[in-house]
């Protein structure tokens, strides 16, 4: 297979999507799955080629592999080339793109069947998204060029839209869809002009070459951090960093299987991995990095907070989402930080710097998108995502709820499940790079762990509560179709963190530091792990006393702290701010509305009002018209005389 | 000397006549004033040597015209409520002195190329060579001929009821 | 004596009398029209005969035959022709005086065409009455008392204007001593520049006949009887009045600036910048006070006074011009052409309409694209050519006359002139859309004569034909203006 | 000063002046016709004036007047007949009540 | 050999036109076959022009010249290069398919058609035209059968707004007029032609007129078309009360003259003027890109969104014209012909939508996506488009523009100005996106239960209109390499 064969990657989806719109779609009924099947065949060999990438990549010098580039456009000397690039980083992202998606793929047959025969939806459009949304999300990750990847960022954020949007009969969502796509769009703006900014003082679009120049020195000063600043702003927006962070509760709007495949594992990461692609500017731009920190480490313990009193399941999962978000970003800005005061960065260096960033989205991927497949799975037995109304589905639902414990472990950081590896790295390298970001993250982990154990003690502890209505009286486990895809997720949400052992994976990345190399080891090297533990346990602990065992009352607690559980769960008024005060107040009601008065009473009354002095001039000038004869022979005499005068004084 | 008083006494004879014209309520004796006016136009071309034209004044002016007129205002007499002025009153007394004034401007300061030749006399040999003549304006005069036919056509076609 | 050479005259004039003669004994009244255009082919047939001949003077300087004048000629005998032919269906409601009805158009195709050939101020003063005073009779023909007014206005304010007219006539004679025109610019010549600026009877003499043709073509501020008349008059004479009395008009301007006051340059620039503010104030004014109109007669009266605007835009660039340039002489020609075709077409189709409908109101034309669809067409052409829009002859005609005013850096002029068209837009467009967009009054449709729809047809192709093949028009324009160049 | 061209010129002017305030103010349209007259024969004075002093042997002006009479004998004759006409049809010769084409 | 083909291509429609205003007694079936034969093979040999461009040579090709009118060395002068041949080809296709957008229009038919196939002969004509003369004649001939397209067939204040689309281009051609003379006579010899005008650019021979004012005269006339900011409110009401095929027509191909016009002739005959006020032009195109968005998220009506929506996006088309670089004119030029498609399919879906539901107001619609989804989903595609998504031809077209314009090196300080610009494109996803929304998501409404959804003819453009808009944003070399082939020679004039 010569190396353009990397392309299939990429290609088999969009041959899914392309299929099921032109043939399935026309030529099927309206609940056949076949449009799912083709869709799980094409992505299976997706994960296919993505492991045997992979391994491909492993065995390569340098773990990259070059492949050709192809050209596209060519306007004198601007051209643009479309390439792909296969090195360590694309490698573990294919893979949890590809696996995370089949297994959605799978679950959602089971999921969107209720859909399709109580609703009337259809397999088809559904898949066709998806189908499309995973072949997008390959081609960002295997892009080569910012170009491409703006591309395939902003088809993302479409199939974004329309999977948020995906019951458009729905206002909610159908808001939720425009917000994700403005809000998102809003960043990349910056992502484009930093693109116009990087094309026009180097000539090309190329990753590879701008982290050599950034490295070589060849582009350095303001244009380096503006550039920088530029792109961490579309990756704010995609990621749902703060302040651009408001869409992704929201976006919850759609279908589960989504959730967990788009707003969690793989397309809100892309800001992060964007961020990854092209570390080499940004470690060279010391405000870059530390741009990317702050907001990182803020936005953790910021959207943490916000997890602690939803009371929609989805929601809690959501500012989680957010939160580890925030984790990741705070790790490549603390590593960049880091690699900046050690002076001169490589661009080995600094690819090595992401490993633990990506790190920890590879395992966020997979617990976080079980968490939402084992939230979709709870509410379709209890047709709610208010966990109020949910309670003791521990027992109705045993396999849902192992995973689902399994995947909450992991993600509150508990040893030795995935989370807990790549969370520690975190905590470590943090601390390298900023005290004061060390200390919100280690209450970030407090603060995990207790919104985490707080959904499991109210969903699936207890007394159940009696789900949406009467239909829900006794909730069932899901079918097996959608419990598989738990079950392999939670063994990966367990086990995929043993990879960093002995600094496998960060070797893998480009490192080569020693590291604590088996299971204890890591407790032995410092402190703070042992720490972070333990304030993780304490969450749990606390969780459970307020709700496992109620002995401390969550309502007394709400009332002492009244006012920051009204911001809190007014989610700091953030969207009452942008919906109501800038855009509809200050923008549309403002601004615009002044323009749009400007351009009816005024530039257009401008054109009217001379159009209507023409006429009315017309009528005034015709007035002297009395029909009065003499009065015309007046104006001869007078017309004569004047200009005979006129003349006279002129010569 | 006498052709000095001649024009003097013609003059100020024929710009009376004129304003009696113009300011006389009775459009009746206005007439009669507009004949004292051309008479004197008469007297004026034979102070100017032009007595064949003095001549035609009369028969023209005096002879015809005048009474034309004067049957035009008999015809509608009895709608005489005089002969009022309009209140374009002063704006075209305005326009009537602009019009003295820029005229007596430019008569004073255009340097005439007065010929010091001999004014012919008697005229009408000569005229008649102008008139009729090989190099003269037979033409116009055919032209005018064809003027008066349409003239009379047109006054025909007007005053005949349908 | 070369009496060959006016040959379209004499048999113009003969047309005439025989056209009287036929109206007594002839019993279909029909046949008049039809020999009264037999009559002004024959005279067309002599004047093309003697078309690209050298120039010649005769009657000792009195007439010129030459290109310029054989132009404007056959500009007014076809004039003369397509409002004969489209008073068909109005003379048909006349009891009497048929026979004179076209003898008197064309006696006053006479005095226009005698207008253009005359070289000398007497000659020039005669003709124009002759052609003046058969428009008078026409313009009253109806004896209704709009009709009368209208004559009336005219005839009295003619006759003023024609005063002040004779007026400067004796200045320029008084200052000159001659009344031919040759003789009168070698004396302006001699005058020199410092000559003629000490010689205020001269330019007052130039002041009123500008006053006095002014009153003939329409030019602010000469130009107030125009609604009036055209208002009350018989609308084929309306139509005859707008073009052919003020191509007349133009021809005689012509003639007498290009000849006479060409030189020295002082002087044609003091008088084209004169020509150029009233063609700024003319059209400005015209088209302004058409704007709000009803009446579609009297809104071609004030569109005639803009159209006369732009006409002078062209005098403006002839006076502005270095010796020799006759630019601006050939854009007004090939102009009046243009013009005159469209306005002419415009009222053919106005005749027929309003013949049938017996208002001249806009509003009545409502609905006509049903009544009759290709009247509505025709009309609509002529109207599009009258914006100056492309593909008509008004378009190029204004491109040409602009041009020519472009050449000799009145820019502004243009601008004003541009501008002014897209105003006339306005009102000309209301007549299309009341045509296209009204619901018809009724269903029934609008008849019109064969000779009618000749006309209409003529003319419409002939707006067509003049943005196509412009080439040998202008050209012709061109040649028949060489003649001022040297 | 002996009687000059210029005495003549200003006679002309003031009587064509006369004529024409007399043309613009008279409230009878048969007045209207007598002013044009006056007009005209100033315009006479003067051409006759012109023809005696600047061009005394071509006898140009002389031409020029009969020929003005002779116009002006055509315009009364048509003028009268018009004036006639509409004082059948509106029984007026008022010019200020002629006004009924207007704006 | 090959001169005649743009003549045909100019010609057929006309013939169209002729044919069925004349012939008497023509079903209304027969009109509108006639119509679509006409131009369908007018498409058809526009489409072998384009593929017959050789473009291992560029420069102009297919030329005709013949002699017009010596008096003023006036020619009918044909050709195309590499800048109007897409605009043609363009034209070529939006005149066949708007012939069957209006395949249900049965009010005075005959006129109708006549009109329609007459205002795609005049803009082909503008495109294809050399001589400055024969340019501003078709520019003035296109005004009459929009001014009866709007007027007749239109809706709400459709004479107001067909009279004022009329004096409004008037007013600017009137400018222009005054422009192309002064351009006239500053050639020595007087020459109407664009082509030696433009080889001897610069060289003003005899100066009556300071280089600037032509310009500034030239580009008024090009300014209304475009439209530019403050010239710009004809075209809203001209869009809004245009029928669907007047729409597709104003806002697909009409107002492209402009933009062609400023490139053909301000830039590439005054090249060191357009250099002198480029700064000044690229604020104006600032302002068009952020006002016109603004001004458009606050519309209610369907179809005046759209066409507000126009103004913001030839905004674009000013940046990347003034922004004077061979990336950035090119740029311009395929945001002209994406421009065309985007906001073509968007009227023809605005036409169906109130053609089918008989609503236009946004505030009343809604839930439209369950009763007509083929119409949503192409709805939805045009918008997407035009917010400038990638894979259609807006990304393609703006990110090119915005590159272009962003790295010319021509005008000082034009990175601020690209970036104003570039804003207006996150305004574009808000108004797009609150338009699609209004229309087509959000409960289903009972009273639009049962309105129809597109028929197959109707399906058929839809399908043209997707399949180019995705061809050209995905493979926009397709057009690209034709465009530059044109503006490459202009920018190489300017002292960059």
């Amino acid at each position: 297979m010569s190396s353009q064969g990397f392309w299939l990657i990429f290609l088999l989806p969009v041959i899914s999507f392309v299929l099921i719109s032109v043939l399935v779609k026309p030529l099927t009924r309206r609940d056949s799955p076949v449009a799912g099947y083709i869709t799980i065949m094409a992505i299976t060999g997706s994960v296919i080629l993505s492991i045997w990438t992979l391994a491909e990549v492993l065995g390569a010098p340098n773990h990259e592999i070059h492949v050709p580039d192809i050209i596209w456009v060519t306007i004198g000397d601007f051209t643009i080339k479309t390439g792909i690039i296969m090195d360590a980083l694309t490698a573990v992202m294919v893979v949890v793109v590809s696996v995370v998606s089949l297994m959605v793929q799978i679950y959602s047959l089971g999921y969107m069947e209720h859909f399709v025969h109580h609703d009337g939806d259809t397999y088809t459009r559904y898949y066709a998204w998806m189908s499309l949304f995973t072949a997008s999300m390959l081609g960002l990750i295997i892009a080569d060029n910012l170009l491409l990847m703006f591309v395939f960022w902003e088809m993302v954020g479409l199939c974004s839209y329309l999977l948020i949007g995906y019951w458009f009969h729905r206002p909610s969502a159908a808001n939720a869809a425009k917000k994700a796509f403005i809000v998102t769009r809003f960043g990349d703006f910056g992502f484009l002009a930093a693109i116009l900014v990087l094309y026009t003082n180097t000539g090309t679009f190329d990753t590879a070459q701008l982290s050599d120049m950034a490295a070589t020195g060849l582009l350095t000063g303001g244009i380096l951090t503006w550039a920088a600043i530029g792109i961490f702003s579309g990756a704010m927006g995609k990621s749902a960093q703060f302040p651009l962070h408001v869409w992704l509760p929201d976006a919850m709007e759609g279908p589960t299987p989504v959730s967990a495949l788009i707003h969690s594992a793989t397309m809100v990461s892309a800001g992060v991995f964007l961020v990854a692609r092209i570390f080499p500017i940004f470690a060279h731009s010391i405000e870059a990095v530390t741009l990317v920190a702050t907001i990182g480490g803020f936005t953790a313990i910021f959207a943490a907070s916000m997890g602690l009193v939803m009371n929609d399941i989805k929601r809690v999962l959501a500012y989680s989402t957010i939160s580890q978000l925030g984790y990741m970003m705070l790790a490549l800005g603390a590593a960049g930080i880091v690699l900046n005061h050690e002076g001169h960065v490589t661009v080995e260096a600094a690819k090595a710097a992401v490993a633990i960033g990506i790190f920890h989205l590879f395992t966020h991927a997979f617990f976080k998108s079980l968490l939402f497949l084992g939230a979709g799975s709870v509410n379709h037995a209890t047709g709610t995502f208010d966990m109020r109304l949910m309670g003791g589905l521990r027992k109705a639902m045993p396999w849902t709820y192992i995973t689902f414990l399994m995947g909450a472990l992991s993600l509150a950081g508990i040893w030795p499940l995935a989370g807990f590896w790549s969370k520690d790295e975190i905590l470590i390298t943090a601390l390298d790079g900023n005290t004061l970001l060390f200390i919100l993250a280690m209450i970030t982990v407090f603060m995990t762990a207790f919104y985490m154990f707080r959904v499991i003690f109210m969903t699936f502890h207890g007394e159940y509560r009696g789900g949406e209505s009467e239909e829900y009286r006794h909730p069932h486990e899901s079918s097996k179709v959608m419990v598989l895809p738990l079950v392999f997720l939670a063994v990966l949400a367990v086990g995929v963190g043993w990879w960093s052992l002995g600094g496998n994976f960060a070797e893998f990345m480009g490192e080569h530091h020693p590291h604590a190399a088996g299971f204890f080891d890591i407790f032995a090297s410092s402190p703070w792990p042992i720490i972070s533990l333990l304030l993780a346990l304490a969450g749990i602990g606390l969780a459970y006393l307020m709700y496992g065992s109620k002995r401390i009352s969550a309502e007394k607690i709400g009332a002492r702290f009244k006012m920051l559980y009204n911001a809190l769960i007014n989610k700091y008024w953030f969207d009452e701010l942008y919906e109501n005060i800038i855009v509809k107040k200050a923008l549309l009601g403002g601004i615009f509305a002044g323009f749009q008065e400007v351009d009816a009473n005024g530039v257009d009354s401008v054109v009217n009002g001379v159009a209507e002095g023409t006429f009315g001039s017309g009528n005034i000038i015709r007035r002297l018209q009395t029909g009065q004869l003499q009065l015309y022979g007046l104006f001869i005499g007078l017309g004569a005389a004047v200009i005979a005068i006129v003349l006279f004084i002129v010569s | 000397m006498a052709l000095d008083f001649a024009f003097w006494l013609l003059a100020i004879v024929s710009v009376a006549a004129a304003l009696a014209v113009v300011l006389l309520r009775d459009v009746f004796r206005a007439a009669l004033a507009l004949v004292l006016c051309f008479i004197m136009v008469a007297g004026l071309y034979v102070t100017l040597s032009a007595d064949f034209l003095a001549a035609v004044q009369i028969l023209v002016y005096v002879g015809a015209i005048s009474i034309l007129l004067i049957l035009g205002i008999m015809l509608t007499r009895d709608v005489q409520r005089g002969s009022l002025s309009n209140k374009l009153r002063f704006p075209a007394l305005l326009v009537a002195l602009l019009f003295i004034g820029t005229t007596i401007f430019a008569v004073f300061n255009t340097p005439w190329g007065v010929s010091a030749g001999a004014p012919v006399e008697p005229t009408t040999a000569t005229l008649a060579g102008r008139l009729f003549g090989e190099n003269g304006y037979i033409l116009t005069v055919e032209i005018a001929a064809v003027l008066l036919l349409a003239a009379i056509i047109g006054a025909i076609v007007l005053v005949r009821e349908k | 004596m070369n009496l060959d050479l006016l040959a379209p005259e004499i048999s113009l004039a003969a047309t005439a009398v025989a056209v009287i003669l036929l109206d007594l004994f002839a019993q279909r009244k029909g046949l008049l029209a039809i020999v009264s255009v037999i009559g002004l082919a024959v005279s067309a047939g002599f004047t093309i005969a003697m078309y690209g001949d050298p120039s010649r003077t005769i009657f000792n300087n009195t007439l010129a035959v030459d290109n310029f004048a054989l132009f404007f000629k056959l500009l007014f005998l076809g004039i003369a022709a397509l409002v004969i032919l489209s008073s068909v269906d109005y003379v048909s409601k006349f009891t009497r005086f048929r026979g004179e009805y076209h003898a008197l158009l064309v006696l006053s195709a006479l005095g226009m065409m005698l207008m253009a050939t005359a070289t000398e101020l007497i000659t020039i003063y005669v003709s124009l009455e002759l052609a003046s005073i058969s428009l008078y009779v026409l313009a009253g023909f109806l004896k209704d008392p709009k009709s009368s007014e209208s004559s009336m206005k005219y005839l009295l304010l003619g006759a003023t204007a024609s005063a002040v007219l004779l007026y400067g006539m004796a200045l320029v004679f008084g200052t000159t001593g001659t009344t031919q025109l040759g003789e009168i610019a070698q004396q302006v010549q001699t005058l020199g520049v410092q000559g003629v600026i000490d010689n205020p009877a001269l330019i007052l003499g130039i002041v009123l006949l500008i006053a006095g043709f002014g009153f003939k073509i329409a030019a602010v501020p000469f130009q107030m009887w125009v609604p009036d008349v055209y208002e009350g008059a018989p609308t084929p004479i309306t139509a005859y009045l707008s073009v052919g009395s003020k191509a007349a008009g133009f021809a005689v301007i012509l003639r007498i600036f290009s000849t006479a006051f060409g030189l020295p340059n002082w002087l044609s620039l003091d008088w084209g910048i004169v020509f150029a503010v009233l063609a700024a104030i003319g059209m400005t004014v015209g088209n302004v006070s058409a704007l709000p109109q009803t009446n579609i007669k009297r809104m071609f009266g004030y569109s005639s006074i803009a159209q006369a605007g732009y006409l002078m835009v062209g005098l403006a660039a002839m006076g502005v011009a270095s010796v020799g340039e006759t630019i601006g002489q050939s854009t007004i020609l090939f102009f009046l052409l243009s013009y005159a075709v469209a306005n002419l077409g415009a009222f053919i189709a106005i005749i027929a309409i309003t013949n049938k409908i017996d208002s001249d109101l806009i509003q009545d034309f409502s609905g006509m694209f049903k009544r009759s669809p290709l009247l509505a067409l025709a009309l609509t052409v002529c109207l599009v050519s009258l914006i100056g829009m492309p593909p008509a002859a008004g378009f190029m005609a204004k491109f040409y006359i602009f041009s020519g005013a472009v050449q000799n850096e009145l820019l502004w002029l243009v601008i004003i002139a541009v501008l002014n068209s897209v105003i006339s837009a306005f009102y000309y467009l209301r007549v299309v859309k009341v045509m296209w967009l009204g619901e018809p009054a009724s269903a029934e449709k609008v008849p019109s004569s064969g000779a009618l729809r000749v006309a209409l047809t003529l003319t419409s192709l002939g707006v067509l034909a003049l943005f196509i093949f412009a080439d040998p028009i202008i050209k012709a324009a061109e040649s028949a203006a060489k003649m001022f160049g040297s | 000063m002996s009687v000059g061209l210029e005495h003549y010129l200003v006679l002309s002017a003031v009587l064509f002046a006369i004529g024409l305030y007399g043309a613009l103010s008279k409230r009878n349209t048969i007045a209207i016709l007598l002013c044009i007259e006056i007009m005209l024969n100033a315009v006479n004075i003067a051409l006759v004036a012109f023809s005696r002093y600047v061009a005394p042997e071509m006898l140009t002006g002389h031409v020029f007047a009969i020929f003005i009479m002779a116009v002006a004998a055509a315009e009364a004759a048509v003028g009268l007949a018009i004036i006639m006409a509409i004082y059948r049809r509106k029984g007026t010769v008022d010019p200020t009540d002629i006004d009924s084409m207007k704006r | 050999m090959d001169s005649g083909w743009l003549l045909a291509i100019i010609l057929l429609p006309v013939a169209g036109t002729i044919l069925i205003a004349f012939i008497p007694g023509l079903s209304e079936r027969l009109i509108r076959y006639i119509a679509a034969l006409f131009t369908l093979v007018s498409l058809i040999l526009a489409v072998i022009v384009f593929a017959g461009f050789d473009q291992s040579i560029g420069g102009i090709q297919y030329e005709l010249k013949a002699s017009w009118i010596q008096a003023i060395n006036a020619n009918f002068h044909l050709g195309v290069d590499g800048l109007s041949l897409p605009l043609v080809l363009l034209t070529a296709f939006l005149g066949f398919i708007v012939v069957l957008i209006s395949w249900k229009i049965h009010e005075r038919v005959r006129e109708y058609f006549a009109w329609l196939l007459l205002l795609e002969a005049s803009i082909l004509g503008v495109f294809c035209s050399l001589d400055l003369l024969l340019f501003f004649i078709f520019w003035e001939i296109e005004v009459i059968p929009m001014y009866f397209l709007i007027s007749i067939w239109g809706t709400g204040r459709r004479e107001y707004s067909s009279i004022k689309y009329v004096l409004y281009t008037l007013f600017g051609s009137a400018f222009m007029l005054a422009g192309i003379l002064s351009l006239y006579f500053t050639t020595e010899p007087h020459s109407l032609s664009m082509v030696d005008i433009a080889n001897r650019s610069g060289v003003i021979v005899q100066s009556i007129m300071p280089a600037a004012v032509i310009f500034w005269l030239l580009i008024i006339g090009f300014a209304v078309k475009l439209p530019v900011f403050p010239l710009h409110t004809w075209l809203p009401d001209a869009h809004t009360d245009a029928p669907t095929a007047g729409s597709v027509m104003l806002a697909g191909a009409l107002i492209k003259m402009g933009g062609y016009g400023m490139i053909r002739i301000c830039v590439s005959i005054l090249p060191n003027v357009a250099q002198d006020f480029a700064p000044l032009l690229l604020a104006l195109a600032v302002i068009s890109v952020l006002y016109g968005a603004a001004v458009t998220l606050r519309q209610t009506d369907l179809k005046r969104m759209i066409a507000y929506s126009s103004v913001s996006h030839m905004g674009f088309v000013l940046l990347g014209v003034f922004a004077l670089g061979e990336v950035s004119l090119t740029g311009a030029g395929l945001q002209m012909v994406s421009h065309g498609l985007l906001t073509g399919l968007l009227f023809a879906m605005a036409g169906l939508t109130m053609h089918n539901v008989e609503e236009r107001d946004l505030r009343k619609l809604g839930g439209l996506a369950r009763q007509m989804p083929v119409i949503a989903i192409v709805f939805s595609i045009a918008g997407l488009g035009s917010l400038g998504l990638p894979l259609t031809s807006g990304f393609a077209a703006e990110f090119i523009t915005f590159t272009g314009a962003f790295s010319s090196t021509i005008v000082e300080g034009v990175e601020a100005y690209t970036l104003l610009a570039a804003v207006g494109v996150v305004l574009a996803a808000g108004y797009i996106l609150w338009m699609l929304q209004r229309t087509f998501y959000g409960p289903v409404l009972e009273q639009y239960n049962g309105v129809k959804d597109a028929d197959k003819l109707e399906k058929v453009y839809m399908f043209a209109f997707v399949v180019l808009i995705l061809l050209v944003g995905i493979c926009p070399f397709i057009l690209t390499d034709v465009i530059q082939l044109g503006v490459s020679p202009i920018a190489s004039l300017i002292g960059g």
